[in-house]
């Protein structure tokens, strides 16, 4: 299960719009494995597929944000299992350069994201969606959408690393609240 | 290619299914179809319909009576995954006279309903999917899938019982195959085993005359100790570069009699057939019955190439057969479809330090044992200890190890529990010892697994069920001092609800499956996905168990994950099926998504020059210009995004659809209302 | 020469003299500058954390308090004691880890005035420092009298390689990083299986029952294995297994006497120094005999002291496999630890 | 529009937010000028003749034939000429890079209003103002009251506040280019030629500088990014790109002849985006990423580097007809803010015709 709330709040609190680019081969699979085992993630998160990360072209991700997009999840194979052999590499680097420009146009890091997931990974696909959605509900709106934006908190964010951190002492910290 | 909208304004008729509850459970199905009908009139939506099962005939029919009655241009169905039923809808489509990659399937299940959970939310979002579809589909155009031929020959990845099985069906129906095996001969691990559970008939029995039949084939040809070290081109015409590694005995003119192997003086430990646990000479035929009956004279082992003096083997071979001049060579095989069934490695025991294996002399592996209890083993069939000689009095064998264990491998590896009941009943039957089997719970599905279980037990066989803590030889209790120099399994039996000291003399680890160590490579080699652990991915777990994601690449066996003989040998028919059907029809139709080049527009910037992994991407020297072949082209769209110029374009995903679906999907906010647009934004008024 | 903050812990001046000696010894060949932490004070024992969790955290986080200020180039506190060891380290860690404990400690030591800002200084132990950043092949370039002939059982204890909250040893139940030291210095090593399990730790006060059988063990494991002595990286291992073999010899009508040494006298000795600048001698089971067969004298016990006979008789060891029907061994590549 | 006319046509051309440059490129048509001026009858331009904005209003709607409007909007002046003469002119033109992108003007798009002013009455270095006098809208003057043009938060290129018949790009247009678009155009209205397709760009190729550029280039591999003032021996003849220098030509549209490669300083993309393409800085930096020659995340960030202000390298001249149009900070500065949530309270646009939102979005 996601770590995240899954429920969108229709109370008026701000929901951010993110759109996510996917690969036909892992991460839009692993959208569909997360579907049939019914992990739950925050509805915020919408969808593109692209046959691969590498056809990711720069004008979608700033078409994305021209539009009200909050964020962008861009999202391919793991580096070295990319179905067309090395083009989510390309991904890669216009992701990072595309990152550079944005960032000059006043758009925190956090707002636009390199997530790898292969096709078995819907729970961390999930987890990964769970985790930006609540660090961007933080940012909140970004300039382009049609309402008003809080004055930004730049964010940071690191390419995402396979294993998650080390689950804390959950004994001790018994052991100290006892 | 033309991307751009054919006509003026498209007709799109809107189909939302329920899927039963599947999708109505949590969206408001009846909501976004109104919504459909009423806001995106204005992008030619002119139907709007719901449908319990859209993938019905009933729910297709609804589809072709609209484009017939209404005359629609251009279909969106919201509903399951497009991995799930695209092809369903877009047969509806061509039925009914449209082209049918002018239909678009959007994703309300998967992407939508099955992930979210709460209903007002899920509507809004399933109303900006469908919006995306409506606003892409109006970009879309018409179609040709693309015709391949498809050669009858295929390429058949190991040599194990799957493959061998896979290979005999292809062979038999008439066709050519190419089997590639790592190994000296064929046969894989089945090859090892004295006994298969539950039937316990012998395994040499089973498969040697499937072996044989191999080797005769007219239709197979073998490449033994080789290796597939590239693979070009997609379904229906791969070419395959076959790596043979010198033998250094010419094959032509051996006999296999075996007279090498009888005079080679070098005689090292066979880690691969004898599990580590017998010797073999440095030439050499891993078995008896080693298919094709050619040895081969492992060079780094070899007096000879070390030391520039011995040939023994040279002087005695009756037909000179001996070669030490050969030099690794290559073939390129041109084949339709490729079977990869690479099989399993055993996991390495000695990563669960706390059971002694490598350290404890009489602590062996599932395969260890495998080949000990074979006739044609080391011992030849007898089980003893370490010391080679002494009979154990009693044995453990402990199951899971480096399985079910989040410390090693989540995975349970399907075989062992079999496979150590069969133990328990070979020890009985080799020797009077008494036999502890430690495990976590018997896991015997199969057929006639469960009675096999039955009679270990009545032969006596000791059953404790917990996981093993420690195999040591270290004396802990007073009362131990007489159990020097045996082994001592420490486990806490959860069904005593005790800790039990359990003095044996032999401890057998039912080590788990793993994927061969190189499994990622082979995965990228051809061109296929593998699940973090390294198991090849089905392209459907359920209803696609043998094809990958890759077409005209199929797997069968233990590459797919753990399984038994009779599963693998149903996968190696399974994938050998599937193809024959291809090759019947000599061609087949391929996705026509694939970029192309437009002349006028390319400046011959070379910038999408190295970008193809697939050298789909030719460039002109004298009209300074790039083209695309669209054989070769895979429809990545990575040379598409990369044109500074603009002047690529990709089929299917073209840049003016995947905008389109992106102003579609941003066009509903997070609760469902339009978007307000930035007033510094808007453009002219229309 | 590295330098490292230094922890000595309360028996480095007391019952493991032997141990502070030697490794004063050795520390400049083996260039390790150890500087010692100012004021530091105890590091909870076993018992503090039971009386209350946040005051053992507190007590500990004192000194990773005191050692953060310390005017050092290193930010690594070494600590020669396993138990000293495990305390400031699974306190450095739970206090990075855990902001809400961090909050509580910090309150606790600002009654003191001092402050801790988490993870700014790395806990090690001595013997870690020794295997990882000295290393075997740099300990073996300077041994110039071999421990050739001299069987010795590497024993750990517990508290080490678990729960090693900083992941720094790959094999946790049965590592072989001590083997690998012993065998530089040109000893013989016997594998020990007993490595890593537990001296009794104070169990030999509060319940001596329980305490004197697991000293039994571990010496009956290494006697039957033929190990002239045992080797430890940690006072309190050293001190049950010397101090109280006579009363487990008493108890369980056995007669052990088998000495215990720290890894540091060991590497000294190979270094050439002399047995007493060692600190040698004053262990209870004296290590004469056994040091003895390989030529090193060691000086007379003070008065008083029991003086231990004979090196224990051999005994018949786990029968050894024959050549001809030996089955081979997995093949074990003696780098090679465990794991992928 | 295409309607055929019998007299000479009417020429007009005006300078909104630019230099003048462009004024003077038509000027530059040397000799060429004077077949203009007989083949046309100049009604209006402030660059070289005395005009008075009451005469242009004075004329009947259309009856200016041609209008060169060159210049960004980035005053209510501006943005008052625009809508009167797209209703004075049959045929209006966005001339020169400003009117079609924003060109340098544009790029204050990265900046607010007040940090405009800042810099240009403030503490600019060039300027003295002790008082921190700021031009305001109207001023009560001795004379009476004065009024000037406001100053508008963003700068906004000419088809985003009118519709435009043709485009001609360039910073500014080559001369050859004017001459050859002017005739085509002028044949094309007194009925002797055909007239280009509307909406289409003249005076310029559909493809990119590469096009014309006479450098030998090779397959891409870029394993560094360097200023062109840091590269002490150029190879004259080879690619600049594959030398390093961030050459702007892959993306840039053709019709310039490729002049700077030429002379040996990099393309930097006055000409705009080649035909169809969305956004400039988009197809650039795609193009830039995809060669460059690493795969680890540090090594490619190490090559990033080269390339100092990616903005100003990507946007140049395009900031203000790119996608996102500027900065956020500019974009939020005059944006009436609606409570979160009740978005739909001020929707005035229907998702179904979104289409306005997008300018530029989907090409045109």
């Amino acid at each position: 299960m996601s770590a995240h709330p899954v429920a969108a709040p229709l109370d008026g609190a701000f929901e951010p719009v993110i759109l996510g680019f996917t690969c036909n081969w892992c991460s839009y699979r692993a959208a569909d494995l997360a579907g049939t085992a019914r992990i739950k993630y925050p509805p915020n998160v919408r969808l593109v597929r692209l046959m691969c990360s590498g056809r990711l072209d720069p004008a979608f991700v700033l078409s994305a944000f021209a539009q009200g997009a909050d964020a962008v999840i861009v999202s391919g194979c793991w580096p070295g299992e990319c179905h067309y052999q090395v083009q989510n590499l390309k991904a890669l680097k216009r992701f990072q350069l595309l990152r550079r420009v944005v960032a000059g146009l006043g758009i925190e890091p956090t707002r636009l994201q390199l997530v790898w997931a292969s096709a078995a990974e819907g729970q961390r696909l999930a987890n990964e969606i769970g985790r930006i959605t609540e660090e961007v509900r933080a940012l909140g709106p970004l300039g382009w959408g049609g309402a008003g934006a809080d004055p930004a908190v730049a964010g940071t964010t690191v390419l995402p690393v396979r294993e998650g951190a080390p689950p804390p002492a959950e004994r001790d910290l018994a052991e100290v609240t006892a | 290619m033309n991307t751009q909208p054919v006509g003026p304004r498209e007709k799109v008729g809107v189909y939302i299914c329920h899927c039963g509850s599947n999708i109505a459970g949590t969206v408001d199905v009846e909501a976004v179809r109104d919504w459909a009908a009423e806001n995106l009139a204005g992008h030619g939506v002119v139907i709007a319909r719901d449908n319990k099962f859209m993938c019905s005939s009933t729910g297709q029919e609804l589809i072709e009576k609209d484009i017939e009655e209404l005359g629609l241009s251009r279909v969106v169905v919201a509903a399951c995954s497009p991995h799930m039923h695209e092809k369903t809808f877009r047969g509806a489509c061509a039925r009914a006279g449209l082209n049918p990659y002018l239909c678009e399937l959007v994703s309300i299940r998967e992407q939508v309903s099955w992930v979210h959970s709460d209903k007002a939310a899920a509507t809004a979002k399933a109303k900006a999917v469908v919006a995306g579809g409506v606003f892409r589909v109006e970009e879309h155009a018409p179609l040709e899938p693309i015709r391949v031929p498809i050669n009858p020959a295929t390429l058949v990845v190991g040599g194990g019982i799957a493959g061998i099985t896979a290979a005999l069906e292809l062979a038999d129906a008439g066709f050519p195959v190419h089997m590639v095996e790592r190994e000296p001969s064929i046969g894989g691990h089945m090859a090892m085993f004295d006994k298969t559970f539950p039937t316990l008939d012998c395994a040499a029995c089973i498969l040697t005359p499937k072996m044989n039949e191999v080797g005769m084939h007219p239709n197979v040809t073998l490449h033994t100790w080789s290796e597939v070290t590239d693979l070009s081109g997609y379904v229906g015409s791969f070419t395959a570069t076959i790596k043979h590694r010198a033998r250094y005995i010419n094959a032509d003119l051996c006999t296999g009699c075996g007279i090498c192997q009888e005079k080679c003086p070098v005689k090292v430990v066979d880690q691969v057939y004898e599990a580590g646990i017998g010797y073999r000479k440095s030439a050499y035929m891993p078995f008896p019955q080693a298919v094709p009956k050619v040895p081969v004279i492992d060079g780094p082992n070899c007096t000879y190439f070390s030391k520039g003096t011995c040939k023994a083997c040279e002087k005695f071979c009756p037909t000179g057969a001996i070669d030490f001049t050969q030099q690794d060579d290559e073939v390129k095989v041109e084949v339709g479809n490729v079977v990869l069934a690479t099989g399993f490695e055993l996991f390495d025991s000695r990563r669960v330090e706390q059971y002694g294996y490598g350290r404890l002399p009489n602590v062996f592996t599932s395969l260890e044992f495998e080949r000990m209890s074979n006739a044609a083993g080391p011992t030849n069939g007898r089980i003893v200890l370490r010391d080679g000689v002494t009979e154990p009095k009693s044995v453990g064998i402990i199951h899971c190890v480096g399985s079910r264990d989040r410390n090693y491998n989540s995975f349970c590896s399907a075989i062992c529990c079999m496979q150590s009941l069969k133990f328990a009943h070979l020890i009985g039957e080799h020797t009077d010892a008494t036999v502890h089997n430690f495990y976590i719970d018997v896991r015997a599905p199969g057929k006639a697994f469960d009675e096999f279980y039955q009679r270990v037990l009545e032969e006596g066989t000791i059953f404790v069920r917990g996981r093993v803590a420690e195999v040591t030889d270290a004396l802990r209790l007073p009362d131990e001092a007489d159990q020097d120099g045996r082994l001592i399994v420490q486990v806490e039996d959860s069904l005593a609800g005790m800790q039990r000291r359990i003095p044996v003399d032999m401890v057998i680890l039912s080590a788990g499956l793993e994927p061969p160590h190189d499994a990622k490579e082979t995965a990228h080699r051809f061109g296929i996905s593998c699940s973090s652990d390294g198991w090849v991915i089905e392209r459907h777990p359920k209803l696609d168990p043998v094809a990958t994601m890759t077409d005209g690449i199929f797997a069968a066996g233990c590459a797919l994950g753990p399984r038994d003989i009779p599963s693998s040998v149903a996968n190696g028919a399974a994938a050998a099926a599937r193809i024959l059907g291809r090759i019947q029809q000599k061609e087949m139709s391929l996705e026509p998504v694939r970029a192309s080049v437009d002349e006028s527009r390319c400046s011959g910037c070379r910038i999408c020059n190295d970008l193809c992994p697939y050298n789909a991407i030719l460039f002109h020297e004298d009209q300074m210009v790039s083209e695309v072949n669209a054989a070769l082209c895979q429809g990545c769209g990575t040379c598409v995004a990369a044109c500074p110029a603009g002047a690529m374009s990709g089929t299917g995903f073209s840049d003016a659809q995947v905008m389109a679906q992106i102003e579609g999907l941003l066009s509903v906010t997070a609760t469902g209302e339009p978007r307000v647009p930035h007033p510094l934004l808007e453009g002219v008024p229309a | 020469m590295k330098e490292f903050l230094y922890y000595p812990g309360c028996s480095m001046s007391g019952t493991a003299k032997g141990y502070n000696d030697s490794l004063e010894a050795i520390a400049g060949p083996l260039g390790i500058d150890l500087h010692e932490v100012n004021d530091w004070s105890c590091c909870g024992a076993s018992e503090y954390f039971s009386i209350g969790p946040l005051r053992g955290y507190a007590l500990v986080a004192r000194n990773l308090a005191i050692a953060e200020r310390e005017p050092s180039e290193s930010r690594t506190l070494v600590a020669p004691c396993s138990l000293c060891y495990v305390n400031l380290a699974k306190t450095n860690k739970y206090v990075r880890t855990d902001t809400a404990l961090a909050g509580k400690v910090n309150e606790a030591l600002g009654a003191a005035g001092l402050s801790y800002t988490p993870g700014s200084v790395e806990v090690r132990h001595l013997f870690e420092i020794v295997i990882h950043d000295v290393g075997a092949d740099a300990v073996r370039e300077k041994v110039v009298r071999p421990l050739r002939g001299l069987k010795i059982a590497p024993y750990l204890g517990c508290l080490v390689t678990r729960p090693d909250p900083e992941k720094r040893w790959k094999a946790k139940e049965h590592p072989r990083e001590f083997d690998r030291l012993l065998e530089a210095l040109g000893a013989e090593v016997i594998d020990y299986p007993l490595r890593t399990d537990c001296c009794g730790g104070h169990l030999s006060q509060i319940s001596p029952g329980m305490g004197l059988e697991m000293i039994r063990r571990l010496l009956d494991s290494a006697e039957r294995r033929g190990a002239d002595l045992l080797a430890t990286i940690c006072p309190m291992c050293q001190m049950n297994i010397d101090l109280y073999q006579a009363e487990v010899n008493r108890r369980f009508k056995t007669d052990f006497k088998i000495p215990i040494l720290f890894f540091t006298q060991l590497v000294g000795l190979a270094f050439g120094m002399d047995a007493k600048s060692l600190g040698i001698g004053s262990e209870v089971i004296s290590s004469r005999h056994a040091l003895a067969k390989i030529g090193i004298e060691v000086p007379e016990p003070p008065e008083g002291e029991p003086v231990a006979a004979g090196a224990p008789a051999e005994k018949p060891r786990a029968p050894r496999a024959r050549k001809g029907p030996e089955l081979p061994m997995p093949h074990m590549p003696k780098d090679e630890g465990v794991g992928p | 529009m295409s309607a055929i006319i019998a007299t000479k046509p009417r020429l007009a051309m005006y300078w909104a937010a630019s230099c003048g440059g462009c004024d003077i490129a038509v000027l530059n048509l040397h000799e060429k000028i004077l077949d203009v001026a007989a083949a046309v009858e100049i009604v209006f331009w402030p660059a070289v003749m005395d005009a008075k904005y009451h005469d242009v209003e004075a004329m009947p709607d259309g009856y200016i034939d041609v209008c060169l409007f060159s210049g960004g909007i980035r005053s209510s002046e501006n943005e008052e000429l625009a809508h009167l003469l797209r209703r004075k002119s049959k045929v209006l033109i966005a001339f020169g890079s400003c009117a079609n992108e924003g060109c340098i003007p544009g790029l204050a798009n990265l900046s607010t209003v007040p940090e405009i002013f800042a810099a240009s009455y403030g503490d600019g270095n060039s300027t003295v103002n002790p008082d921190g006098v700021l031009p305001v809208p109207s001023w009560a003057a001795p004379q009476g009251e004065l009024h000037i043009p406001a100053f508008l938060p963003v700068l906004r290129t000419l088809d985003q506040v009118v519709p435009v018949d043709y485009s001609v790009p360039g910073c500014p247009p080559e001369s050859p280019r004017i001459a050859e678009a002017l005739t085509a155009l002028l044949a094309g209205l007194t009925g002797t030629g055909p007239l280009p397709p509307s909406g289409s760009v003249v005076g310029a190729g559909v493809s990119t500088v590469c096009d014309e550029c006479t450098r030998t280039r090779n397959v891409k591999k870029i394993e560094r990014f360097v200023r062109i003032q840091e590269v002490p021996a150029l190879d004259p003849t080879l690619c600049l790109l594959e030398q390093g220098i961030p050459c702007n030509g892959p993306a840039t549209r053709d019709g310039c002849g490729a002049l700077c490669p030429a002379a040996g300083a990099q393309c930097i993309g006055c000409y705009g985006a080649a035909d169809g393409v969305v956004d400039y800085g988009a197809r650039l930096m795609s193009a830039f990423a995809s060669v460059v020659e690493a795969d680890e995340p540090e090594e490619i960030d190490r090559i990033l580097d080269g390339i100092p202000d990616p903005v100003g390298q990507m946007y140049r001249f395009s900031l203000a007809r790119s996608l996102l149009r500027g900065s956020r900070t500019v974009l939020e500065a005059d944006r009436p803010v609606v409570p979160p949530g009740s978005a739909a309270a001020a929707a005035p646009v229907g998702a179904a015709s979104p289409e306005p939102a997008l300018a530029g979005a989907r090409g045109r």
